[in-house]
């Protein structure tokens, strides 16, 4: 209860305004049903991201309940009632296919803190149109060079029966390079036992699996519970191992190999800044990478204002491809698709001294990726 | 062939029970005739059946020469099946006048028509009219059937039933629930209807049936006991004991 | 073989979740005449009282008890405070009611407990695995739940059968006008009734919390399975909510294990996943589906 | 009736001017929140046709409404990619070609699933209808070619010839005419002798079996022209989104359907419209105040079905003197 009354009381203090010439930024994520922790994480993350750049900001917050068509509707009010010309904060790439192309032809930018569909990726890529967290693809290809890495030849790669799902197997498999025994899951499934019975079964020396958010939580417990987390080791690519999995999994997470673009023992101001941020903000909530990232998001988006100020959209543009900030990842750079270049590094989760788990940051895997459509993209 | 309806070795059974039993019966062009029997001896199943609700277990039916044992209900209805129910059943949100208009129209097999109005279709209203010119229930066309009483309800049922044309009639139960002066007017009204088409009549009410019935059969547990004219059956012992006898007692 | 074992147990589980779920809403179904689309949400509410509470006690039973008297609570302040007035009304009134229903507890649950999942540990005793047949270590809180749900499943077929309550209740699911014309009270019989699947519902939400992921929504996602199994059951049957949960649970399992593998010997590997799992996804509304046209009110209708 | 067609002219300019009045007043994007409750009421009157005149209550409606969408985002992307859908059928963004095809699909994935659903009733017909809907949901999430569960971006609306389909206030008086021209399809429809027909079988589907009318038959239509209707409305609902997506199919938004046909009026032809309008509308104006909007909007959805038979419509006539 206190949690709720401290990030509603903040709500409400960043939506009056704070200063006469602030830019308004408008702020779409997904706030309610069993998703909306994500657009919470986002939402602070973006937040404490701009405060620390000290640039005059007001944030307009608003749910999308997930729902592309309530995306619209609140991209529509703010481009063009409200007059805001810079949108970001959505978690879902159905929203975000939604949302971006009608924030781009209205001459907005649009600034993406997570979701990044491979339709916009592309040939279909546009100016003003930025990815700050990663496109899907890299995500996954870490997890396999890592898995590689490791000196495993056979996995069994689970994945939900979607286009997200399959892209997860498929950029794993690219950089695994070994045998891959594919398994893939229901799209609400929360029961995994038949495929924990289909992995011992298979009996291989890694296990890769992509499942975000409640699916994740499910499949790790149980795998914990089928006695498979002493016996095969597993890959984890980051989403389906954040702050908040870890936290509703417990001790059942211990013991597991993770890849991911940052960490909260990453060695450097930006970072280190930020978690103790967040730990002020937030004593009793995780700090995710949903979180990292869009406080990213608004280190970029302020640093930027700072230079320019919020009127001149060319300018901040130019100012926003410069990337000229100091990533909490360390090192960020954007392709030629204006999505990230950055490095992969190679975590394990261990116990802390009260046996909850926590991520800890072994070594660099992959250095200065981008992904496979920036090649399409001519602009 | 005379036979509006012929009815061969019909048996029906549920599970262990036989609630028509090889029953056979004949109903002749123009006549009436009645089915009696105890509650419970079969007869709404036999009807259920002739309609095509309940498919039997073994028989024929034949309706004017024509085998309709499988077919379906409303295939049986457009070779001249017509019938009323026991409990009413109409179409309680619509006015008098609308029920007899979607009658009427169903003569023809109903349509697809999704552009006319149903409003304007003159020849449909002209003859809902004159049917209802020539009924006690003229004064209430524009009532809705909810508000009805229950025997204008029943009316409504028969005048239904005969405006679709039907060679043979089902009456399931027509007096069932009506006072004196009700019965009297259904009474009169089925003898109106009389010759022109054939009528088969389940009834409790033996008054009703003696005075309209050609001729009787007994229904007694899905079997048939006794069939033949009115003072036949009101003779015959088999039909005292089994049946009017219990009335008496 | 071993892997055979498993995966039938595996269905065994998840087809005694379902039942659990299940035999509440076939009787509020069959005897109120209700479609209650909210009872998701009841199993929703005994899994966050039941997270809560064991991790405020770190004792897994105190959860157990809170989780069944959380949701029978909730369960009987619906009945009393909305139900009551939809009996006499049609379904589609029911549904948008009971769908208001679902907005306001997904809600609330976020404003009480927020967004995050709850974390929940098994119980101490039955944190380990029993090796049921050799070579096959079979987690036995797993087992535990499958115990649980024969159990009630006994246990109701004892009340139903056994006792006045259950016969009241069966005549009520046969007809409905029956009940009224013995001069039973009514309303209390439709409050115990209603209380009774809430109270299940939130046993199988309290059995699920361990295993699954405690958040907001998570009644959704498994109410359309649990009407599925009512329906192929026969509105009103909690036996035929037995067999069919059981029968929909092992389906599914044996379907996503094994229709796969058949597949990949005709086509190539990955196709032969993604249909496969793409067909048993949809399996169990396929089922349905033929169940219907063949039976069209189910296996075990308890109307006439 | 003369009052009835003043109310509908009056109502038609009122909404022919919203573009002009969200401009006056600064807040444009009620053009678009407007053209959107337009949209879905068209599809929850689709619906209603079945549900309400014809009594067939129907929980996989979305499924229809997704499947018309898809049909114009199918063939943009391969009007866009100058591919042909299976190799045969090229792709377009004819407006004139894309919503009949759109229409014509839903009709025969109507055909399909009525032909089998229509053979049960009551809860189990809720069920079956509720299952081919998921069963359409699943088969489009695993669509990579049309981009599974993420959705096809249709970047250019439409095209109709004569119009600047990209000006949004031509696109929103376009999807105006199609609502009032389906609003009048209805209500003509349910004044023809099929439509009095359909109504008796929502009355007494015995009775009308027993006067020759093969009721399947006519249940079968009444949800196929359904059916198309809510292709219709998905198809323009793309357009006016520029993006087709699974979500438009899940059971939710089957569910959001019957909720407008419930809140608005069952068996009313402007309630399906006015209750479409009026949960849009809350909807989004609680979502501006509060991210817990769907606390309220429960809270009122339980009221209204409490306090009232029938919904606004109900409401409505009692206002205005119990006329329609």
């Amino acid at each position: 209860m206190r949690k709720l009354l401290t990030s509603t009381g903040m709500l409400v203090a960043l939506m009056s305004p704070a200063h006469a010439e602030a830019t308004k930024i408008g702020v779409i994520t997904t706030l309610s049903g069993p998703a909306g922790y994500l657009g919470e994480q986002i939402r602070d993350g973006l937040t404490l991201g701009l405060q620390a750049t000290g640039a005059e900001f007001e944030l307009v917050v608003e749910d999308d309940a997930r729902d592309p068509n309530t995306g619209v509707q609140v991209a529509d009010r703010m481009l063009n009632e409200e007059g805001i010309k810079l949108l970001t904060g959505i978690v879902f790439s159905n929203v975000s296919g939604a949302v971006v192309p009608e924030t781009l032809d209205a001459g907005a930018i649009y600034v993406s803190p997570n979701a990044a569909p491979s339709g916009l990726a592309g040939a279909k890529c546009h100016p003003n149109y930025f990815v700050v967290s990663w496109q899907n693809d890299s995500l996954h290809e870490a997890s396999g060079a890592a898995a590689k890495k490791l000196g495993y030849t056979t996995a069994v790669a689970l994945a939900p029966n979607y286009q997200a799902g399959k892209d997860a197997i498929a950029g794993f498999s690219r950089e695994f390079g070994g045998t891959v025994t594919e398994i893939y899951t229901g799209v609400e499934q929360s029961d995994f036992a038949g495929e924990m019975a289909q992995i011992r079964n298979a009996a291989p020396q890694v296990v890769f699996q992509f499942h975000p958010g409640g699916q994740g939580i499910a499949f790790l417990k149980q795998y914990q519970q089928a006695g498979l987390l002493g016996s095969v080791p597993m890959v984890l690519s980051e989403p389906s191992y954040d702050g908040v999995i870890l936290k509703a999994v417990g001790p059942a997470a211990v013991g597991l190999t993770g890849t991911t673009h940052w960490n909260d023992d990453f060695d450097n101001a930006a970072s280190k800044a930020m978690v103790a941020e967040w730990a002020a903000a937030f004593p009793t909530t995780p700090l995710t990478t949903y979180a990292q990232q869009a406080y990213d998001t608004g280190l970029l988006i302020g640093g930027a204002l700072n230079k320019v100020g919020g009127e001149d959209i060319e300018a901040l543009q130019a100012a926003l491809k410069a990337a000229d900030f100091a990533s909490t990842r360390g090192s960020f750079a954007f392709g030629a698709n204006q999505h990230p270049v950055q490095d992969w590094y190679l975590t394990s989760i261990e116990a802390d001294e009260a046996g909850n788990p926590k991520i800890v940051t072994k070594e660099k895997i992959l250095e200065a990726v981008g992904d496979v459509y920036a090649a399409d993209c001519k602009m | 062939m005379n036979h509006v309806l012929e009815i061969a070795g019909l048996t029906k059974t549920f599970g262990g029970l036989t609630a028509t039993d090889n029953v056979s019966l004949t109903v002749n062009a123009g006549e009436i005739h009645a089915l009696i029997g105890p509650n419970g001896a079969g007869k709404s199943t036999l009807i259920n059946q002739i309609c095509g609700e309940l498919m039997p277990n073994a028989g024929h039916i034949h309706l004017a020469g024509r085998d309709i044992t499988r077919l379906p209900p409303a295939e049986r209805v457009a070779l001249g099946l017509g019938r009323t129910f026991q409990i009413t059943s109409l179409l309680d949100d619509m006015t008098v006048r609308e029920n007899l208009a979607l009658a009427v129209q169903a003569r023809e097999g109903g349509n697809f028509r999704i552009f006319d109005r149903a409003a304007n279709r003159a020849e449909v209203w002209d003859e809902v009219a004159e049917i209802l010119a020539a009924s006690a229930l003229g004064p209430r066309a524009g009532v809705t059937v909810a508000d009805l009483a229950h025997g204008e309800k029943k009316q409504l049922e028969l005048l239904m039933a005969l405006s679709q044309r039907p060679r043979l009639l089902l009456l399931d139960e027509p007096m069932a629930g009506l006072g004196h002066l009700e019965s009297q007017q259904m009474i009169d009204a089925l003898l109106a209807a009389r010759g022109d088409c054939a009528m088969l009549l389940v009834e409790h009410d033996m008054d009703a049936v003696f005075a309209l019935a050609d001729r009787v059969t007994v229904l007694v547990y899905g079997r048939v006991i006794a069939a033949g004219n009115a003072d036949e059956i009101r003779a015959n012992p088999a039909v005292r004991d089994a049946y009017l006898g219990e009335e008496d007692t | 073989m071993i892997l055979l074992i498993e995966q039938l147990l595996n269905g065994l589980q998840y087809g005694v979740t379902l039942f659990l779920l299940a035999a509440g809403l076939t009787l509020i179904f069959g005897i109120m005449g209700v479609i209650n689309l909210a009872h998701g949400a009841l199993y929703m509410v005994g899994a966050f009282a039941g997270a809560w509470v064991s991790i405020q006690t770190g004792s897994f039973w105190a959860g157990l008890l809170a989780g069944l008297v959380a949701s029978a609570i909730a369960g009987v302040l619906v009945e009393l405070g909305v139900m009551r007035r939809l009996y006499a009304r049609d379904h589609l009134d029911q549904v948008l009611a009971t769908f208001a229903l679902i907005l306001i507890f997904n809600q609330s649950t976020v404003l009480i407990f927020g967004r995050q999942p709850l974390f929940t540990s098994l119980p101490e005793m039955f944190s380990g695995s029993v090796e049921i047949v050799p070579g096959l270590p079979y987690p036995s809180y797993r087992l535990f739940v499958i115990a649980v749900g024969l159990a009630v499943a006994f246990g109701l077929y004892l009340l139903i059968n056994k006792t006045r309550i259950g016969m009241l209740v069966r005549a009520g699911a046969s007809n409905r006008q029956m009940v009224r014309a013995l001069g039973v009270n009514i309303g209390g019989l439709y409050t115990a009734v209603f209380g009774l699947g809430a109270l299940l519902a939130g046993l199988a939400g309290v059995m699920a919390s361990p295993i699954m992921s405690v958040q907001v929504g998570m009644g959704d996602e498994i109410i359309l399975a649990t009407f599925v199994v009512v329906v192929i059951g026969g509105v009103g049957s909690v036996k035929g909510a037995f067999v069919a949960g059981i029968v929909l649970g092992m389906c599914d399992t044996m379907l996503r294990a094994f229709l796969p593998g058949l597949l990949q010997q005709v086509m190539p590997g990955s196709e032969a996943q993604a249909l496969g799992v793409g067909i048993s996804s949809m399996g169990i509304y396929l089922m349905m589906a033929i169940i219907l046209l063949v039976r069209p009110r189910g296996l075990f209708a308890a109307q006439g | 009736m003369k009052r009835e067609y003043l109310i509908l002219a009056t109502v038609f300019l009122l909404l022919a001017l919203v573009p002009f009045l969200a401009a006056a007043t600064g807040q444009t994007s009620w053009t678009r929140l407007v053209g959107q409750a337009l949209i879905y009421g068209m599809a929850a009157a689709s619906l209603n046709f079945i549900l309400g005149y014809g009594g067939m209550i129907s929980f996989g409606h979305a499924a229809f409404f997704g499947i018309g969408g898809y049909v114009v985002g199918i063939m943009y992307h391969h009007f866009d990619a100058g591919t042909s859908f299976l190799g045969v059928i090229p792709g377009t963004d004819q407006m004139l070609i894309t919503l009949p095809a759109a229409v014509l699909v839903a009709g025969l994935a109507a055909a399909l699933v009525g032909a089998m659903s229509l053979r049960t009733g009551g809860v189990q017909f809720i069920m079956i209808t509720l299952a081919f809907a998921q069963m359409f949901f699943f088969l489009f999430i695993s669509l990579k070619t049309y981009g599974g569960e993420d959705g096809i971006m249709v970047r250019r609306t439409n095209a109709l010839p004569g119009l600047d389909m990209r000006n949004r206030d031509t696109l929103y008086w376009v999807v105006l005419c199609f609502a009032a021209a389906y609003y009048l399809f209805l209500r003509r429809l349910v004044q023809s002798s099929f439509g009095q027909i359909i109504a008796g079988i929502r009355q007494n589907e015995r009775r009308m079996a027993s006067m020759g009318i093969s009721t399947f038959r006519y249940k079968l239509y009444a949800f196929i022209l359904s059916g198309m209707g809510a292709g219709l409305a998905g198809a323009l609902m793309v357009n006016f989104l520029r993006f087709a997506s699974p979500d438009m199919m899940h059971w939710t938004r089957s569910g959001e359907f019957m909720i407008m046909v419930i809140l608005g009026g069952v068996g009313t032809l402007a309630g399906p419209f006015i209750g479409a309008g009026v949960l849009f509308t809350v909807e989004t104006t609680l979502a501006r105040y509060t991210e817990h909007w769907m606390l309220p909007v429960g809270i009122l959805l339980l009221v209204v079905v409490l306090t009232s038979k029938g919904g606004l419509m109900a409401l409505i006539r009692k206002l205005t003197g119990g006329q329609k």
